[in-house]
């Protein structure tokens, strides 16, 4: 029993660090029906410009809360760049062309992205800082438990938490489901759509940043290369959950995560990421749309 | 530099023409086709230079690992040619990427033999080495890995013209587990690979000599997934098992990861790796939970002399510490062309000969090769983490 | 726009205990980026009024290429000339100039078949790749086991990729768009997952050396001529592609697959049976990829799981849509220019990719129509109709 | 198929004594909590123009998308009779089954495939009458050769008849509105139906071209022999064409009769004041 708690956990953590990164990507999907691929691209540039940040704040002597707080804001508002960036050149010339196309224009700026920053910062792995305090309290339970792992868990609640809030209730929201549900009508009430497609980059990215701080210093190390491999796997969550949906994001990562860490724990963890797949499979020739996803019925 | 390129490339078309029939002269298979008669030595040939190929990863997420070996190649070539080169022949490189992907390395072979080497420093991943080592050996070219240490290399007896200044992953197993077995005596052991091509095939062997062997047994083997987010599953599985230690075969991102999530559920289970560990960014990257870590790594050889006059010829140019493989591929490059130099030929058989013949004094000490291809003389140790460096035991 | 390219600049530094201040990097970069934004916004420009000047004028003249590509006058001399440059390639170019032509032409053949997914019937397949390798491991193990050649397993491989499309289109062609693509890219990761894990199958990650390359009834061929043997088969395996990718695109099924793409709803109301038509489509496509693969594992003699990797199935996806989905002639330039592209521009080393990243966004933003776009095959019954 | 029955408009007074070739009993259909289609009948027989019409969103398109098996009914029966054949069940059957079997229909959006030409759009609509395979289709073997040859003769004289023939290689897109619609009717002819349903085909056109329908309609079910159930709001056009007319509204039938029972019935009157003053 102890095991399977164990395992439980396991499996919350790393559905919470998926979740982390399939909440941009659900996001960017809903709006504008784009797998970004650069997302993942995203959420590896947050990591590297906090571990600069750390770093330089280390050097200069601050103290551990001020640097954590310093390094997670900049790599907010460095992403948040990054991500407006990164729609103003490769997809909003693209709206009205071919989805494929935009598709290709994003596996184009990740792959760009990635090479970038290989050579800014070569292809090494290097340490991250753990920047998250060992908090005194935890002190008995470190072992089933960690600082760090409740962080991610609280910041990925908080974060779901607050998008739930913002489109639900903000006018903001509003207009990001009004763009949603049919770009040309929302424009013709008077939505300026390319803003909301700006402003739905900026906030997926800056969540993606908030991701790569938390997950890298907990991880404790990165390269230019992690953002690929954890943004397929956030993808497959959003999809698995029901791509477009929050909570949708949120589910599926947590039910990817579980799969994957019951699946490692009592079978065998070679075959990880098959299972995971035909788990995905499964649930998808059931549920087409996701586990959250709402079936869409075609007018006809 | 584009324009360059092509210009090159006319150059080498017809350059080939030459190359290759005087490939087909070597060749016992001629090709009624081609007209021998292209094949006319020509006579100026003695004082071309002596073209030497390396290939490796260059560019792309293995580049650390090709780039020390290109490093070493043009110091020692540097060197040598300030001393009137080979038999009086300068020496010039002819450097390939080939990304460690064996589709690519078959381009990059053919543009190595296109351009007419006489032999190749290389390639680095064991898997792009088999992918052009079939083409070398039809163009009767002899290469010389510093790091491809998958063992079938040289045990399988496919690539007569293969050699390497690396011990194979076999001999690393067999150390590792020599140790766990003699020195820290343990009974519990559980066997962990990265499902790579380097990883995997190193726990296989683990595997088996330990069930060769009754006093210990496997309590859990398997693959983990390289680049995952956390690897607490396999952590508490290797828990529930109650290994005393664990063999992991793989690379140090994936070793720092595991390690320090040992760590961090406050498990004291010992740690023994490979090569692929041995590294000092794995110290840099796991920190203080790396401390006490075994890994095995080719012999200390940095009380050498040769070796320290490398290290430091290449803090003098590059200004840093070399990477990865950098005095392997130091001894390689010397040992071809002490090959050569002895031969005094470039033909294909007095190479080989004499790389099985001749002893030569290298920075990883005085090595000749086997009958296989692997170096003689060349082997590992085993090193473990003291306060942050590793220290070689024994 | 260009107010936060300067952000982008200030954190080119590295850590490693140290910090490395390069103003240097910040202040190239910062002059390149300013001198491309404004190269950039001028084209944008340019799009635009282009892009204006078709919505006013009724009729645009077609693009130089397509009209180039109507004209027989052009085009008959247009092909002598590749077909007497496709010839004489191997004999005036290197063997590594050949051996990366044969490479892009496994591309071309295998690229042409996910066009058929892609392109006609608009199936979005991101795992395509797992057919390369069930054609490049059929090979490979039958050789290995029971020492078939080449030719024999040619057309085995072909099936075999024809009967995993089957399989593995069947659970998946309930889905649509988005969905279908993560369910086909997670195919594409089990066959590369199980490949990589099952030893006693397939040899696991260090894979499979020593495969043969196709023999020439039984002549012992030298390397070079082996190449240039292989280049010809390629070029003959290309041509048998085209040709058949050409029929098929004109035929009733052909004829279904792109209905399918543009309304698949109103395509099963005409009577076209939706599952079939998706099954063909995929199985097709998978039978390209089969042949391709096989052939991939005898030029390259070593295959292992590491050569099929998603990455593999993004870049034939975007050979098939620089090219111009749909387009035989625009797929077949893709797949030279893409393959090609890394190749040649070695010479900028580890910028490569970096290039060819930015490459594929240039030309998406300013093409997203492939390179050939809206090449479609006209019917012409004129002729026939007066004298019906 | 027989062509020429004169007795068109006395066409009831036969019923009586002929099979319908559709008939429907008790359909009904749920989205959810919402009922669009509460038990339903109706019938269709030979050589009628029958016309559906109530105000929008009383499930009229709903209706057509059961019968063409694009949505499982909830309750209810549908059964077709091709002329001489025995009736068969279409509950369950797939859309394309369903056409294949002779019920071809068009759809209130126009639903072309756009990006093919006029004539290949038709040549679509010939698809399930037509055999050849994937291997006749890469070798052309001699079948499939006259096959081919077939279908763009048949084709070509579709679009003749429907007076589309300018346009055969025009992109199906670039077709003037009115043509996009008489085009979808092309296209579903080809299927070789019995029974053709035409989902608001003239909405949208002018009184010119309307008119043009109208025409086409009637030479569709006098020279093809092909019955016609349409869905329509331009009341004009219902009563000049149809034989009989089935009113619904709220999923339910309020009244069914010839188009002078229906002008005059209180309970139509009713569902359309407000609503809509079309007619």
């Amino acid at each position: 029993m102890e095991y399977f708690l164990e395992l439980f956990l396991s499996g919350l953590i790393r559905g919470s660090i998926y979740a982390l990164i399939a909440l941009g990507y659900t996001m960017v999907y809903g709006i504008i029906e784009l797998i970004n691929f650069a997302h993942g691209e995203i959420y590896m540039i947050g990591a590297f410009t906090a571990l600069i940040v750390a770093s330089v704040l280390t050097m200069l002597g601050w103290n551990q809360i001020a640097i954590i707080l310093l390094a997670s804001v900049v790599a907010v508002i460095y992403s948040s760049a990054y991500g407006y960036t990164v729609e103003k050149i490769a997809y909003q010339p693209l709206r009205g062309a071919p989805r494929l196309s935009a598709l290709i224009s994003a596996i184009g700026m990740s792959l760009f992205l990635q090479n970038y920053v290989l050579l800014a910062q070569t292809s090494d792995f290097m340490p991250f800082p753990s920047l998250i305090p060992e908090f005194k309290f935890m002190e008995s339970y470190e072992h089933i438990i960690s600082s760090p792992e409740i962080v991610i868990l609280a910041t990925t609640t908080l974060v779901m938490i607050f998008l739930a809030f913002l489109i639900k209730f903000t006018r903001m929201g509003k207009a990001m489901r009004a763009t949603a549900q049919d770009r040309e009508m929302a424009m013709l009430v008077g939505v300026d759509v390319d803003r909301i497609i700006s402003f739905t980059f900026i906030i997926g990215s800056a969540t993606a940043a908030l991701g790569g701080v938390l997950i890298a210093s907990h991880i404790g190390q990165i390269n230019f290369y992690i953002g690929f491999l954890a943004g397929i796997k956030a993808f497959v969550a959003a999809v698995l959950g029901g791509i477009g949906s929050i909570p949708g994001a949120v589910v599926g990562s947590l039910v990817l995560g579980w799969t994957e860490s019951f699946f490692t724990g009592y079978v065998s963890s070679d075959y990880e990421d098959v299972f995971a797949f035909l788990f995905l499979v499964f649930i998808l020739i059931f549920r087409p749309s996701g586990i959250m996803g709402r079936a869409e019925t075609e007018k006809v | 530099m584009m324009k360059n390129h092509f210009g090159k490339l006319f150059v080498m078309a017809i350059l080939v023409f030459f190359a290759g029939s005087l490939m087909y002269s070597c060749g016992e298979s001629q090709k009624p086709a081609e007209p021998a008669k292209k094949a006319e030595a020509p006579a100026p040939k003695a004082m071309e230079p002596i073209k030497i190929g390396v290939a490796g990863p260059h560019s792309g997420d293995l580049a650390s690992y090709g780039i020390p070996t290109v490093k070493a190649a043009e110091l020692v070539v540097e060197k040598i040619n300030g001393k009137c080169g080979v038999n009086g022949r300068k020496i010039k490189l002819i450097i390939e990427d080939d990304v460690c992907k064996p589709e690519v390395a078959t381009n990059t072979a053919t543009k190595v033999v296109g351009e007419g080497v006489h032999a190749v420093i290389g390639h680095i991943c064991s898997g792009a080495t088999k992918a052009a080592l079939g083409i070398y050996k039809e163009s009767k070219i002899a290469a010389i890995s510093p790091s491809a240490t998958n063992p079938a290399l040289t045990q399988s007896g496919d690539y007569p013209n293969f050699f390497r200044t690396i011990a194979s992953d076999d001999a690393q197993a067999k150390l590792e587990v020599d140790f766990a077995l003699d020195v820290l005596k343990l009974k519990n052991i559980a066997v962990l690979h990265d499902k790579g091509d380097y990883g995997k095939g190193l726990a296989e062997f683990a595997k088996s000599f330990l069930e060769k062997d009754s006093r210990a047994k496997v309590v859990l083997y398997e693959g983990i997934t390289p680049g995952a987010v956390d690897y607490s599953a396999v952590v508490q599985k290797i828990k529930r098992s109650n290994a005393e230690a664990v063999i992991f075969g793989g690379y140090h991102p994936e070793a720092s990861k595991i390690v320090a999530q040992m760590r961090k559920k406050k498990m004291d289970t010992i740690f023994i790796s490979d090569d692929g560990v041995k590294d000092d960014t794995f110290i840099k990257v796991a920190g203080k939970y790396a401390e006490g870590v075994y890994a095995t790594g080719p012999m200390d050889t940095s009380s050498n002399p040769m070796a320290i006059e490398a290290i430091a010829a290449h803090k003098k140019k590059y200004g840093s510490d070399p990477g990865a493989f950098f005095l392997n591929a130091y001894a390689a490059t010397l040992a071809l062309l002490n090959a050569i130099d002895k031969s005094c030929s470039t033909d294909y058989d007095d190479i080989v000969n004499a790389l099985r013949t001749e002893f030569v004094a290298t920075p990883l000490g005085i090595l000749r090769f086997d009958e296989r291809g692997d170096a003689i003389g060349v082997g590992f140790s085993i090193y473990q983490v003291q306060n942050g460096v590793y220290v070689e035991i024994k | 726009m260009f107010l936060t390219f300067p952000i982008m600049v200030i954190k080119v530094n590295t850590i490693e205990n140290i910090v490395v201040w390069r103003w240097k990097n910040l202040f190239i970069v910062g002059i390149g980026v300013f001198l491309l934004s404004f190269v950039w916004r001028y084209l944008i420009k340019r799009k635009e009024v282009g892009k204006k000047k078709a919505e006013a004028g009724e009729l645009v003249k077609p693009p130089i290429t397509q009209r180039v590509l109507k004209e027989p006058k052009f085009y008959i001399p247009a092909l002598i000339a590749v077909a007497v440059f496709a010839i004489a390639f191997p004999f005036v170019f290197s063997m590594y100039q050949t051996n990366i032509m044969v490479t892009a032409l496994i591309y071309v053949v295998i690229s042409l078949g996910l066009n058929i997914v892609v392109g006609l019937a608009g199936l979005l397949d991101l795992g395509y790749v797992a057919f390369y390798a069930v054609g490049a491991y059929t090979y490979a193990l039958l050789n290995y086991h029971f020492g078939l050649g080449f030719w024999t397993v040619l057309p085995i491989g072909a099936a075999m990729g024809f009967l995993f499309g089957v399989l593995l289109g069947f659970p998946v062609l309930r889905l649509r768009g988005d969905y279908l693509a993560i369910v086909t890219l997670g195919f594409g990761e089990i066959i590369r997952l199980i490949l990589e894990n099952w030893n006693e199958f397939s040899f696991g990650p260090s894979g499979i050396a020593n495969i043969p390359r196709p023999g020439l009834f039984g002549i012992q061929m030298s390397l070079h001529s082996s190449i240039i043997y292989l280049y010809f088969l390629m070029i003959g395996l290309t041509l048998f592609t085209i040709f058949v990718v050409n029929r098929l695109q004109d035929s009733r099924i052909g004829r279904a697959w792109i209905a399918l793409r543009e309304d698949e709803i109103a395509c099963q109301a005409m009577g076209i049976d939706k599952t079939k038509t998706k099954l063909t489509a995929f199985a097709l496509g998978a039978t390209w990829a089969g042949m391709g693969g096989v052939v991939f594992a005898a030029k390259t003699t070593f295959i292992n799981p590491a050569s099929f990797t998603i990455w593999e199935s993004i870049i034939i996806l975007c050979v098939v849509v620089i090219g111009g989905m749909g387009s035989i002639i625009g797929v077949i330039i893709g797949a030279l220019i893409l393959i090609l592209l890394p190749e040649y521009l070695r010479a900028f080393s580890e910028y490569r990719m970096l290039i060819f990243g930015a490459v594929l966004v240039v030309m998406m933003v300013f093409r997203p129509g492939g390179i050939i776009s809206d090449v479609r095959r006209i019917y012409r019954f004129e002729e026939r109709e007066t004298t019906a | 198929m027989c062509g020429g029955s004169t007795g068109l408009k006395n066409a009831k007074q036969q019923h009586n004594a002929m099979e319908p070739i559709l008939e429907v009993k008790t359909l009904t259909m749920d989205f959810g909590g919402l009922r669009a289609l509460d038990s339903l009948d109706l019938a269709v027989y030979q050589n009628e123009i029958v016309a559906l019409i109530g105000p929008n969103g009383a499930g009229k398109t709903t209706f057509f998308n059961c019968i063409t098996g694009l949505f499982p009914p909830t309750k209810g029966e549908m059964l077709i009779a091709p002329p001489g054949k025995k009736p068969t069940k279409l509950n369950g059957l797939k859309p394309n089954i369903v056409t294949a079997n002779g019920l071809a229909r068009t759809f209130q959006n126009i639903r072309l495939f756009p990006n093919m030409t006029v004539l290949e759009n038709v040549m679509i609509g010939r698809h399930c009458r037509l055999s050849s395979g994937i291997l006749g289709a890469a070798f052309r073997n001699r079948a499939t050769v006259l096959e081919e040859e077939k279908v763009v003769e048949e084709s070509y004289a579709m679009l003749k008849k429907i007076g589309l023939d300018a346009f055969v290689n025009d992109f199906a897109k670039n077709l003037p509105y009115g043509a996009q619609r008489r085009l979808e009717i092309a296209r579903a002819m080809a299927t070789d139906p019995f029974l053709l349903l035409l989902d608001e085909p003239a909405a949208g056109m002018n009184l010119q071209e309307t008119r043009e329908l109208d025409e086409l309609i009637v030479r569709i079910r006098d020279e093809e022999g092909i019955s016609i159930l349409l869905i329509e709001h331009d009341m004009k056009l219902v009563m000049s064409l149809s034989d009989r007319i089935f009113v619904v509204d709220y999923g339910k039938k309020i009244a069914q009769g010839t188009p002078a029972e229906i002008q005059n019935n209180p309970a139509v009157i009713k569902a359309y004041l407000g609503e809509e003053i079309d007619a």
